[in-house]
């Protein structure tokens, strides 16, 4: 029960990593882009938690806090930005936005 | 025993601010009401006067306390020994211009005894053109332009002449070329007269360049370009003759470039472009002296290096031999006086080179007041007949402008050299001085007798040739078609304040010793003015009266003498009127080949070379450009992939590591 | 291994898996909002009980409902090729692969060794409360300063008639 | 493995408070309706049988029984049945749930059947988690163990309630959205931006409530409130409890969707909002999760702010059986005075326009919790 599962859990991060980064390449749709690099974020959480119980701090856990408040910003400004996008592009397709105006 | 004087004194600023000021708001004010420029060009010019005459007030007085000591000195170290007399200068720093490690410059002016000369000269004279200016420009509509140009001239000048150190000697050498060039090319609508002007600007800045090197050696070598401290270092020098010969022919071209030397001359004849005043103010009173004025300014240099003096000698003689015979066959009135002031010049070097550096200065000033008298007279004639300049289509003008020529006749025979008029003095000097020049001179000693005969020559045809002008313009009949006319009296003024300069200019060997004023600043030598009786000067002006003389035979009773005598010796005739050709051989020997030059590296080396490599780098990145902009695609998915990929490839290679 | 990290794996990995490859928009936002959960039981799985109720509360509560908010707004469409081109397909893949390859393999040689008694750490609220108010109180402050600035901005965004001069 | 079974064991009576509870609210909202509005409500289920009826009949069903048995057995029973048939506790309890259970699963065309049936689960599921971490009654030692009434003893408990309160809208999102349907689309829209605004002033409300009693712990929370009166929540720090439970209360209400912030299932509008695609048991999940939801907010209330089990100015023994019953008791009836109370409101205030709704969210609520949490900080630090 007390074992130490940390390295796996790292292992998990990094797969979980692998497939929310392949999944923001391969996917068109903005919001799902938005939604993979919140699955890289949260792989990364995993592995600082992870990390932070195998070094023996709590440094890694506030590192996760601070990612969470980054995460919470960017949600609210990328859905906001997409919005926007979707109003004036009527799609929210990452390869119809290539202007970089809107 | 040497005492040096400075004394701070801030009004010295004033004097070349009340041109610039001049210039700007004569410039403004006249885009609105052209006949204001004039008034404020001359009214800035006259301020500027006054207040040279305020700093001169100032050292006078120093210079009265400075004799009082000096009388006490003498006295107390018995009657005849000698004390020197010391430097006077009234000094005003107005700000470091710049520094450079330990080189470093302050924007100084300093108003010494020359200078005070100088100043005196430049700004009454100004003054004096600038009022008559305003009658002669009175029909030109861009006369504001030419105010403003005349007053910048003027600042330039009183920059030069104020200038305590080479710098700003530097600038207001260049600028006075700027606006001798801006003015020769008044009208510039005319392209000969406009080409008259490039012409001036680039021989001069033949000049300027070794002047520029000698500048340069000069920082090099002693690390400072204040003239006080220059003297100071240089006097106690000890051998570096060769250097010294090396900066001094610098300075010495640079002086042939801005008053018209041979080789350097030729521009000055075409400088007659402009309109006269400018002639009489730039090309005969002011500025072509500044050469004689460095030259006096860097008497300490030019001391210290015998073999540069005697270069100055030869070409100032062959200069004022030369241009005198040139001047002989001129018709056109300021093409006379044009290579006059050429061959008045040279009389001055000569002095300079004598080591007489200030009957050099007092000729300048002479100089100044009847060549001024004649390029206004002149003026005036050229005002009066609709602008005709030919001598030929004049004559028997004293009846239409008796005032021009009342003037004109009292400078002709001041420049001539008739005894109790100015030019006998300086002349007089000058052929004194060659002929003792040898006493100091190793080098001279062997052409003393070639070089006087030469001078005397040219003083002869100096006062033949100007006679003749004086005879065909003014005796004799009209031969010309237009109405001549006596000129405005804003213009008659100043010829007959000038006039009366020139026919007293002489007392500045009397009563007003020059060379003992000039003596704070220069090495005058030992005074001995006004030891001559009246029957020896007349006797010694002998070549001014045999001038006269001939020229007024041959150009009222015998007119048909010159014509037979040129007739007789054909070749000689040819090379005077092509003034020795020196324009064509100039255009072969360097005008052609550096034309060819100049293409060729136009075409090869600018078109070719450097426009190749500039448009080749734009082509360059114009085709990389091309073909990395297709991975600026926009395409956010594009972007993510490039950047995993990166990300992974960093990653590999530092666990590679 | 554990049950528990066998479980979490296959929920999370699959969850990932479901974001990735659903056709349809909403859901993979049910799938990240499984796989967030997930993350959440990982956490309390790892002793961070105080980052769990976070994770849950800020993602789950706030940020994917959010999402999926934007996504009912939009109505947006199944896609029809969800796996764009092969070329960024298989580029992804590889580069993937690669990372959790290079990367796994360096965390299984040379895991790091541990450094404290990983017992005595509890992600109690009070022990993080006490790291966040003192040594990291100036990155808490900025963490503030940056969600009023994205609250600002997003505010700005969403105006119906941003870019024409606003009301 | 003892600690699993007690642990099942704990959840299922929970389970049963739970839907003890919604059950009761349930039938508080059909019959207190009807009281409210006047009407007779609920009183057709059970039976019409009297005493002499019994006596008299040859019905199929009484033959078998006699008369004695009639007398004494059949006809305390049918009396008691007719009692609560009268006040319509049959009617909700059995015949709603029958009917629900027995009518048609109807699926709209074109939608994911499994998140369609996701959607009353999501509704559900978090709310019921909710009571995990209530303790229900004060510890006990019963047949010499140990015993604390709470499923999972976690310490953070408030946290927790955060947690599910906002997991909870994914039910709601996905009824609404596996709707297939426009109305349905709209009521989620609605509930989703009602919660989310809500839960900001909640949150701070909690937090202000957490700075009270500085813990997250809800036992020691309810512990707290032991002794005088002037022990509870809504005492403290006076009038900063007094003001979060003001905000809480109002936050609850809209929270559950009901009462005047009824607005996503607002039936004159969009049919009935979110749930208009659902029938039989899954509608009734939805019915069962908002009941719930309303006695999980009268419990944070009363454990908050009115003393949980505690009874003022009485000192019940520990670790009596006796006094957890009596304590489990008196929490109870908190529960069941603010679940009235609620269900009450509800029934009496005219629902708010959306912008208004919207205005007492952002504009009132928010602030007014922010600036309650400052003076509250403030307190604690004078004090």
């Amino acid at each position: 029960m007390n074992m130490d599962y940390s390295g796996h859990y790292v292992l998990l991060s990094l797969v979980m990593f692998a497939i929310g980064a392949t999944g923001f390449v391969v996917r068109r749709n903005a919001i799902v882009a938005f939604m993979c690099l919140e699955l890289m974020l949260n792989a990364a959480n995993i592995a600082f938690v992870a990390l932070s119980r195998r070094v023996g701090n709590l440094d890694g856990e506030i590192v996760v806090f601070f990612v969470m408040v980054v995460a919470a910003a960017e949600a609210a400004v990328g859905l906001a930005i997409i919005l926007a996008m979707f109003r004036n592009l009527e799609s929210t397709e990452t390869s119809e936005a290539s202007q970089l105006r809107l | 025993m040497s005492v040096s004087t400075v004394e701070q004194e801030s009004l010295l600023g004033l004097i070349p601010l009340f041109p610039l000021l001049g210039a700007v708001l004569a410039f403004l004010v006249g885009l609105r009401t052209r006949s204001l420029a004039g008034w404020i060009a001359t009214g800035a010019s006259v301020c500027s006067f006054v207040v040279s005459v305020l700093c001169f007030q100032h050292l006078r007085d120093m210079s009265s306390q400075h004799e009082l000591h000096r009388v006490a000195a003498a006295g107390a170290h018995g009657a005849h020994s000698v004390v020197e007399s010391g430097y006077l200068a009234l000094e005003s720093s107005l700000f470091q211009w710049f520094a450079a490690g330990g080189f470093a410059v302050d924007f100084v002016f300093r108003f010494d005894t020359l200078t005070a000369v100088m100043c005196l000269v430049v700004t009454g004279i100004g003054s004096l053109i600038h009022l008559y200016s305003i009658g002669y420009m009175a029909e030109d509509n861009s006369s504001p332009r030419f105010f403003s140009y005349l007053n910048l001239f003027m600042f330039s000048m009183l920059l030069l002449v104020l200038g305590g150190n080479l710098l700003v000697l530097f600038v207001g050498w260049e600028g006075v070329g700027l606006c001798s060039y801006l003015l020769i090319g008044f009208w510039h609508k005319n392209i000969a007269f406009a080409g008259a002007g490039r012409k001036a600007f680039v021989v001069n800045r033949i000049g300027d360049a070794a002047f520029l090197v000698a500048l340069f050696l000069l920082i090099q070598h002693f690390g400072t370009v204040d003239f006080r401290e220059l003297e100071s270092v240089i006097s106690l020098m000890d051998g570096g003759v060769a250097l010294l010969t090396v900066v001094a022919l610098c300075l010495f071209i640079g002086a042939t470039g801005k008053s018209a030397q041979i080789p350097l001359f030729v521009w000055l004849p075409d400088a007659m472009a402009g309109p006269t005043p400018v002639s009489a103010l730039i090309h005969a009173a002011t500025m072509v002296t500044a050469g004689v004025y460095l030259t006096a300014r860097m008497h300490f240099l030019f001391d210290l290096a015998p073999y540069a003096l005697c270069i100055v000698v030869c070409i100032a003689v062959l200069t004022a031999f030369v241009a005198a015979t040139i001047a002989l066959v001129q018709n056109d009135i300021k093409k006379v006086l044009a290579y006059s002031t050429v061959s008045q010049l040279g009389f001055m070097f000569v002095a300079a080179g004598s080591g007489a550096y200030w009957v050099a200065v007092f000729h300048l000033v002479t100089h100044a007041f009847f060549k001024a008298c004649l390029f206004l007279g002149a003026g005036s004639v050229i005002h009066g007949c609709h602008h005709e300049q030919d001598m030929r289509k004049m004559g028997g003008l004293i009846k239409y402008m008796p005032w021009t020529a009342a003037t004109y006749a009292i400078s002709t025979l001041a420049i001539a050299g008739i005894f109790p008029l100015s030019g006998y003095f300086s002349k007089h000097h000058i052929i004194e001085a060659l002929s003792h020049a040898g006493a100091n001179n190793e080098y001279l000693v062997d052409y003393i007798g070639v070089f006087s005969t030469m001078m005397k020559l040219a003083a002869i045809m100096t006062a033949f040739y100007v006679t003749r002008s004086f005879a065909m313009t003014f005796l004799g009949k009209y031969r010309g078609h237009a109405h001549p006319h006596e000129s405005p009296a804003s213009m008659v003024f100043p010829l007959v304040v000038l006039a009366s300069l020139a026919m007293t200019g002489g007392v500045f060997n009397g009563w007003i010793s020059l060379q003992d004023w000039l003596g704070h600043t220069i090495p005058v030598g030992e005074s001995h003015g006004g030891g001559e009786s009246i029957l020896a000067a007349l006797s010694h002006s002998w070549p001014g009266f045999l001038g006269v003389g001939l020229a007024l035979i041959f150009y009222t009773s015998l007119q048909e003498a010159p014509a037979r005598i040129s007739r007789m010796i054909p070749p000689f005739t040819k090379l005077l009127e092509g003034k020795y050709f020196f324009d064509e051989i100039y255009r072969v020997l360097f005008v052609r080949p550096l034309e060819v030059i100049a293409r060729t590296l136009w075409k090869f080396v600018d078109q070719g070379v450097i426009d190749g490599s500039v448009n080749g780098t734009a082509a360059v990145v114009d085709v990389s450009g091309e073909v990395v902009r297709n991975t600026e695609s926009g395409q956010l998915r594009f972007y993510g992939l490039l950047m995993l990929v990166g990300t992974v490839f960093l990653i590999c290679f530092y666990f590679a590591l | 291994m554990s049950i528990v990290v066998v479980c979490l794996g296959a929920l999370l990995i699959g969850s990932a898996l479901g974001v990735v490859l659903s056709k349809n928009p909403i859901h993979s936002a049910l799938f990240l909002v499984a796989n967030l959960v997930g993350v959440a039981c990982v956490f309390g799985a790892l002793g961070a009980h105080f980052l769990a109720m976070v994770q849950i509360i800020v993602y789950a509560g706030a940020i994917m409902v959010l999402v999926i908010f934007v996504l009912m707004l939009l109505n947006a469409k199944s896609e029809q090729r969800t796996l764009g081109t092969y070329f960024q397909l298989i580029g992804a893949g590889v580069a993937s692969l690669i990372f959790i390859g290079v990367v796994g393999q360096e965390v299984l040689v040379q895991w790091p060794v541990q450094v404290g008694p990983a017992e005595a750490l509890v992600g109690s609220v009070e022990a993080v409360g006490q790291l966040l108010y003192t040594e990291y109180l100036l990155p808490f402050e900025a963490a503030g300063v940056l969600l009023m600035a994205a609250l600002v901005g997003a505010a700005m965004l969403a105006k119906t008639n941003y870019g024409k001069g606003g009301r | 493995m003892n600690a699993v079974i007690g642990i099942f064991i704990k959840g299922f009576i929970v389970q049963q408070v739970t839907l003890g509870l919604a059950s009761f609210c349930t039938w508080v909202e059909r019959k207190g309706s009807a009281l409210i509005q006047d009407r007779v409500g609920a009183n057709r289920a059970g039976t019409n049988l009297v005493v002499g009826d019994l006596l008299k009949t040859n019905n199929l069903f009484l033959k078998p029984f006699s008369l004695a048995i009639r007398l004494l057995v059949l006809a305390p029973v049918f009396a008691v049945i007719r009692f609560l048939g009268s006040i319509g506790v049959i009617n909700t309890l059995l015949n709603d749930a029958l009917k629900a259970l027995l009518k048609e699963d109807f699926v709209p065309a074109g939608t994911n059947v499994f998140l369609h049936a996701l959607g009353p689960f999501m509704a559900v599921f978090p709310v019921f988690l909710a009571f995990a971490v209530i303790p229900l009654a004060p510890d006990a030692v019963i047949f010499g163990v140990p015993i604390r009434f709470q499923v999972a003893e976690i310490s953070t408990g408030v946290l927790f309630l955060l947690a599910m309160g906002s997991i909870a809208v994914y039910g709601v999102v996905l009824a609404g959205w596996t709707g297939n349907n426009k109305f349905s689309l709209m009521g989620a829209l609605r509930a989703a931006a009602q919660m989310i605004s809500y839960e900001l002033a909640m949150g701070i409300a909690f937090a202000t409530i957490v700075l009270h009693f500085s813990t997250f712990d809800l036992y020691q929370i309810i512990d707290a409130q032991g002794g005088s009166l002037f022990n509870w929540g809504v005492w403290f720090m006076f009038p900063t409890g007094f003001i979060a439970f003001i905000i809480l209360f109002i936050v609850g209400m809209a929270e559950t969707k009901r009462g005047p912030f009824d607005l996503p299932e607002s039936e004159s509008e969009l049919v009935a909002g979110y749930f208009t695609e659902y029938s039989g048991m899954k509608f009734l999940l939805f019915w069962l999760g908002e009941f719930a939801e309303i006695a999980l907010f009268s419990i944070v209330l009363t454990t908050f702010f009115f003393g949980g089990w505690h009874v003022p100015f009485v000192t019940l023994p520990e670790g009596a059986w006796w006094a957890a019953l009596i304590g489990h008791g008196v929490f109870m009836g908190k529960v069941l005075f603010f679940c009235v109370l609620q269900i009450t409101i509800r029934w009496t205030l005219p629902r708010f326009r959306y912008d208004q709704l919207m205005n007492i969210g952002w504009k009132m609520l928010l602030p007014l919790s922010i600036i309650n949490l400052l003076a509250a900080a403030v307190f604690k630090l004078l004090s």
